[in-house]
């Protein structure tokens, strides 16, 4: 009668649903973790089935980074928020220069949010951490009532460790330096748009949702010399731009016509009348170095394969007001701002 | 993009800025009112004023239907969706635009109202059918572009028996506006030598309805597109006519906009619609029948006869100047609070809202002063 | 005022009215309410979810073939004019 | 004109709410990070405005945790979800033996929430996290709309070092191993009911969160050879009990008696029907040590302010069944078992 | 707490088990029945079982609410919340009872139904005034203690004029099971010498409708409070009343028990209630005059008329012994899926739901059989 | 069944039959709408937030003496006696 199987009856991963108790710390919980989150992310230190991860770091200074992923829809072209929660943090790390070393991985479910969805995202981001070598070592699920979240939202935190000799910040950039994006811009917001039910449009778009770190080591390998790296992520290169002009208190000048755009992308924009500069990347960074490091870096860039599209695209300036000025394609200038509230399909 | 990618050429644009130079008349200024938001947007963006000779300026028109939106109207619809607790539906642009009290229907939504944001009345028509149990409320606004899908959605609510949708009207009329415009300019108003004519309005109405203006009062008219180019040719048409002292409607955007317009699009605006004996626009004041209302044979589906509001007396923010800016007489730096109290982060007056508001135009594109370096490789 | 966009009608469903407009590798779904009689391949000017207008391949044309005239014929006459900037 | 003070109208902190373009990656977010996050957690880390922290940890084993924070009502006798957000993960890194080092927090504002608090939960994050020592380095912040959050959740995750020597897992408790709790029981779990307008009851109760690492640091300072730490959270010690008892493929036998729990957590209990062994605690701890070195562990709990009322409750049995068994006040013995769903207030 | 730690004192209970233990004759059983789940949780929560003779054996019987509600009527909920839109009010122990196809109120609500737990009639009346655009059902069940309280209710909603609120009755009558329990018994069924007599129901419905007991089942009957020592001081006064061959109501819970009970209350549930004519037990199957409906004069207020639903034929689940256990006549160890696919996070049937059932009490106190270490101290 | 404490009236509000009861340390309020003639300092028995009745304070120590009086007799008869245990 009285036996030691833990969980008798498995948990339902077609039909089933979140539910209270899948939060309340209880067995419910303890089931979930068990045959969910660790079975797909699997690692020696998550089986454990402690707190925290514990593990010895190789010397040198660390870095941390943490990011919520609140995406809608969960599930994208290119990815769902299962790999976009591994991405985003391995990127910030990368964005030290840093070698990602660990990740951490908060969960709010939403009461009633279907597990077999839940089984698709945590898998995928299983997937997304073995192919990036950066395991999910410590990890935590919380149950909110229906109507106040939704579906999932992902925190996740990554440790990394940041190679010798190597001093990146956005605070660093000088006049003179050269400003590089790695690829076209405004894929992953794009797919996501695409995805809205009320606007109606398809693409072939992809969101461009990847893990820099590798494309990183090869840069800072080559060029230790880089100055600022930045991923544009929400509020896109415009944004990003504008954020590393504040903090290194200089100005920059670019070129539209640099700037890699796909023309799909492009035609979206003009259709739902948004700007592709500050339109969501979450593949891509701004490298920020000295100018006359510029083309040994783009070259490094080039020859990786998530930077083959890298590009220079102007240059840092001595500017008090911290404007982003932009040579337009059609031959005039104008001052790239930051994103100003959200940016919203159009009418005018 | 065909008929996009053409009209943006850099090659064309210095040449055709070689040919407006050449031709300006030095001894003389041109005034040219872009009427539309469009242009003035164009302007900034691709920095047509810096390729113009200094005696050739672009005065900014009232054409933004966001900027000439009273704030009566969004606190109307404000209290639409917070008193009878309307789901509102309504194009993103009006998010973020003022209302009394510095308020929005941004910040209205954030505080708990049912705002909706759709990109077409298509949505509005799904969001409708999917919550029969609730009353919906389209915040309609726009020029005549912008009228013709409102007419479609009205229709087809009637015709789908829809009783849990209707209409918060708002659409204006161009003509009536430009005729106050020139009524007003002169020597104590804008003083205007030239009018670049509405684009995608002009592909509704055709290009008929403007004849009223160089009859009337003497001043030439070209109906110019919203690509840059567009722009540049039109504006050298517009020094021609000048220069030669014509005075007529000419079209430079003949791939569009024909005579006689888009008459299926017009009779359904006839058939829905009726005119306003008065409306108000922001800056212009009451203009007579500038507006449009539902029809009485829609008069069911009008949402201000089903929610009627008691709003108070809107209160306008001291020193904004999006009035005289509308009307042409002063610029957005003439404002105190530009760029200080008021950014496109904290807009105080609808003008700096809408990317074709003349101050967010400025704010966007033309803040930075200094001669841009590419100018001098032109 | 007014964005619109010109793209071209790649499918249309006569029962609905609702047409597929193609543009740079963009697919939408549009209203043909406004339009009588639009074609497969014909574009057509988008706004809001609506075809406004169909656009005329030939005037288009014709107006690029202006403007470069104009611009040509003062090119000859004053290359490399640099007109003074004023915002 | 243009000038260049960054933000001309302040953050409205008593009359704003959040809004949507507080999340878009725009200016109105680079405002809200830095007038209000920047404002209360001012560190020279976070100061810097990268999107990660860049720090050197002393030499030794590093101890990763995360925690997402999704309390109601966020506001409850004796702290906030911002406290709480702090003290529940330095306990978690703590349990592992560890000193903390650095926090990272990662908020997910609801539309609508009023910044003022916002304000008043980041100060006392701050506060908590200066009362530790332990900063929070860096950060994130996304704004769901309404109806698909709850006011404000926030993900801690800390990482602290762990001293030479010390080698605490849940998995290590051993037959003859003696069990010890902290303190008084179901503060925190009866503070948050007491705040549950339908149920209508006061009482003087406080929540007990707090930061229970110094607690720690004496207790592995004085007694290394402590098997196991964990923090009776969610599920209450009850639920904890199994959980180490699962982990160590043990049994424990525990006293009822020997258990401390204020008067009013019982009386609170007895109306509501629970058990105060299911009710959560946020600053108490369970340790596993030697039998023999209990007595000595006990008095460097009870020296120590937040381990005073400290306790043995049991010892660790060797059992296939890995039950928890108590011999009840009453004389009788019983099976404490995990939490099957959530503890809800009953009739029957 | 006063009246609550004194009945829970160890070194009486040791004194009590040594009375019982010397009293009880060996030469005989005593199989004495529970009536009520509170009498089963506290056995198993203090171990009184440990502390019997071992030819003294209780007998759980079927006196949990929740464990007796058919399935159908959790079904009959479930088709309110979802069909009907109601926003369904519940005490917190029928959250997680097994409906048809596995389902539950709490799988419903993480579906989107809208169901909220309540502690009171008091919170059910306060969510329907707060909520006056939403139709609230309040699901009612318990025995005599939690009938009036929904009487109140009842009675507040007529008295405020409530339009949106009802109730779906499902409050059963104590002394109707008892009968038919012990009309069954006998060589075929459960063989009882004697009964614990509910608690507070008692304290509504007063010791004597209880009469019957003994006069028409020649089976004594001792009213016992729910603290362990007085179960074990009612035991032992039903052991005299076997040795001594009485046979009458006695009560042991004088403290809260009265000969008639509270007239007041009684008044309440007869003027807001009327005997149905029959109603389904789980277990038990349809028992004549067993149950409360609303009476006609509030009829009105009944959310079977209000919102009735049509559901299929309840599907019990195959092997449950939930039946043979609330008559008494099977051991939660005897159904095989007890602890195997029944565990109270998985409950298959009610009886492993509520912490009086008998399934549940089981697993929670009782699973380990081995005996306890300080029966042996005892 | 029926889960019920006894807790003490503190205090009453008559005009609403609303009481607040004492329960080690706790406050709780509830309904005295089921409960005639009810004083502050009175125990009654709480469930689902109502007063179901009045405890009866001498009947209490009668039970209680009787428990012990029970038990007494027992002990000095039997001391020490050990029951088997049968779960
Ligand atoms: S800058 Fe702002 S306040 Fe001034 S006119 Fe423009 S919108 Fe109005
Ligand atoms: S163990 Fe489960 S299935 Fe078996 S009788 Fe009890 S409740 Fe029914
Ligand atoms: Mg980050
Ligand atoms: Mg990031
Ligand atoms: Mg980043
Ligand atoms: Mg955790
Ligand atoms: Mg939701
Ligand atoms: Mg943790
Ligand atoms: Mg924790
Ligand atoms: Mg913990
Ligand atoms: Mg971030
Ligand atoms: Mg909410």
């Amino acid at each position: 009668m009285t036996q030691n199987r833990r969980f008798p009856v498995r948990l339902d991963l077609k039909q089933g649903t979140v539910d209270m108790s899948h939060g309340s710390g209880g067995r419910a919980m303890a089931q979930l973790i068990t045959e969910l989150f660790h079975r797909y992310l699997d690692n020696a230190l998550l089986a454990q089935g402690n707190d925290q991860a514990l593990f010895s770091p190789p010397p040198g200074r660390l870095v941390m980074s943490t990011d919520g992923h609140v995406i809608s829809p969960l599930f994208f072209p290119g990815g769902n928020i299962g790999s976009l929660a591994v991405h985003g943090t391995l990127n910030d790390v990368a964005m030290a220069g840093a070698r990602p070393l660990y990740l951490a991985a908060a969960f709010i479910l939403e009461e009633g949010f279907p597990l077999a969805d839940l089984a698709r995202i945590v898998e995928s981001m299983a997937d997304t951490a073995n192919q990036c070598g950066v395991p999910v070592v410590t990890g935590d699920t919380k149950v909110v009532e229906r109507g106040k979240g939704d579906g999932v939202f992902i925190t996740t935190t990554g440790v990394g460790v940041v190679p010798e000799g190597i001093h990146i910040s956005g605070d660093l950039a000088q006049p003179g330096d050269a400003v590089l994006v790695s690829g076209q811009i405004g894929d992953h917001g794009v797919a996501i748009l695409s995805k809205r039910e009320n606007l109606g449009f398809e693409t072939e778009i992809l969101s461009d949702s990847a893990a820099l770190h590798e494309l990183v080591a090869d840069m800072v390998a080559a060029v230790p010399e880089i100055h600022c790296l930045r991923d544009p992520t929400r509020g896109g290169v415009a944004t990003t731009l504008n954020e590393l002009a504040h903090q290194s208190g200089v100005g920059m000048q670019i070129r539209e016509e640099a700037i890699p755009v796909r023309p799909e992308v492009m035609a979206a924009c003009e259709l739902l009348g948004l700007d592709p500069l500050y339109v969501a990347n979450e593949g891509k960074l701004i490298a920020i170095c000295p100018g006359d490091s510029a083309e040994r870096l783009l070259a490094v860039m080039r020859a990786h394969p998530k930077g083959k599209d890298a590009a220079i695209i102007g240059e840092v300036v001595e500017d008090g007001l911290n404007f982003i000025q932009m040579e337009t394609r059609f031959g005039g200038s104008r001052v790239v701002d930051w994103l100003a509230g959200e940016q919203l399909p159009r009418i005018c | 993009m065909k008929y996009v990618d053409e009209f943006r050429d850099q090659k064309l644009a210095r040449q055709l800025a070689g040919a407006i130079a050449a031709e300006a008349n030095p001894g003389r200024q041109y005034r040219l009112m872009e009427f539309c938001g469009g242009h003035t947007h164009a302007i900034f963006r691709y920095g047509v004023q810096h390729l113009m000779p200094p005696n050739l300026r672009f005065i900014h028109g009232p054409g933004c239907p966001v900027c000439v939106l009273p704030m009566a109207r969004i606190d109307q619809a404000m209290a639409m969706a917070l008193e009878h607790e309307v789901r509102l539906c309504t194009y993103g642009d009006l998010m973020r635009v003022p209302a009394s009290g510095r308020r929005s229907l941004l910040k209205a939504k954030a505080e708990g109202a049912d705002i909706r944001m759709v990109y077409s009345t298509q949505d509005v028509l799904r969001i409708a059918r999917e919550s029969p149990d609730r009353q919906v409320v389209f915040f309609a606004i726009g020029f005549e572009t912008t009228t013709p899908p409102t007419a479609v959605a009205i229709k087809t609510a009637r015709a789908e028996g829809m009783t849990n949708l209707s209409f918060f009207c708002n659409h204006v009329l161009t003509p009536s506006a430009l005729r106050t415009i020139l009524a007003t300019a002169g020597p104590d108003g804008v003083q205007l030598d030239g009018i670049l004519g509405p684009s995608h309005v002009s592909t509704l109405i055709g290009s008929r309805p403007y004849a009223f203006v160089p009859e009337e009062f003497q001043t030439p008219v070209v109906i110019a597109g919203f690509e840059p180019l567009d722009v540049m040719q039109a504006t050298l048409m517009l020094v021609r006519q000048l220069n030669e002292e014509r005075c007529e409607v000419e079209n430079q955007y003949r791939r569009a906009v024909t005579e006689e317009g888009n008459l299926k699009a017009q009779a359904l605006m006839a058939e829905v619609f009726k005119t306003r004996e008065q409306f108000e626009w922001r800056g212009l004041g009451f203009l007579p029948r500038s507006a449009l209302a539902l029809a009485d044979t829609y008069a069911d589906l009008d949402a201000e006869q089903r929610f009627p509001v008691d709003i108070g007396e809107p209160k306008e923010v001291k020193g904004c100047e999006c009035p005289a800016i509308l009307r042409g007489v002063k610029q957005p730096t003439d404002c105190k609070l530009f760029g200080t109290l008021c950014t496109p982060e904290n807009p105080m007056g609808s003008c700096m809202v809408s990317s074709e508001g003349a101050c967010a135009a400025y704010w966007s594109y033309g803040r930075h002063r200094a001669p841009a370096p590419q100018a001098q490789a032109l | 005022m007014c964005l619109a966009i010109p793209a071209r009608i790649i499918e249309i469903d006569p029962a609905t009215d609702i047409a597929q407009v193609s543009l740079g590798g963009v697919r939408k779904e549009i209203s043909l309410a406004l339009v009588n009689d639009a074609q497969v391949g014909d574009y057509v000017l988008i706004h809001v979810g609506y075809a406004l207008n169909k656009l005329s391949e030939e005037e288009a044309e014709q107006t690029l073939a202006l403007i470069r005239e104009m611009g040509l014929l003062e090119a000859t006459e004053e290359e490399g004019a640099t007109p003074g900037g004023q915002a």
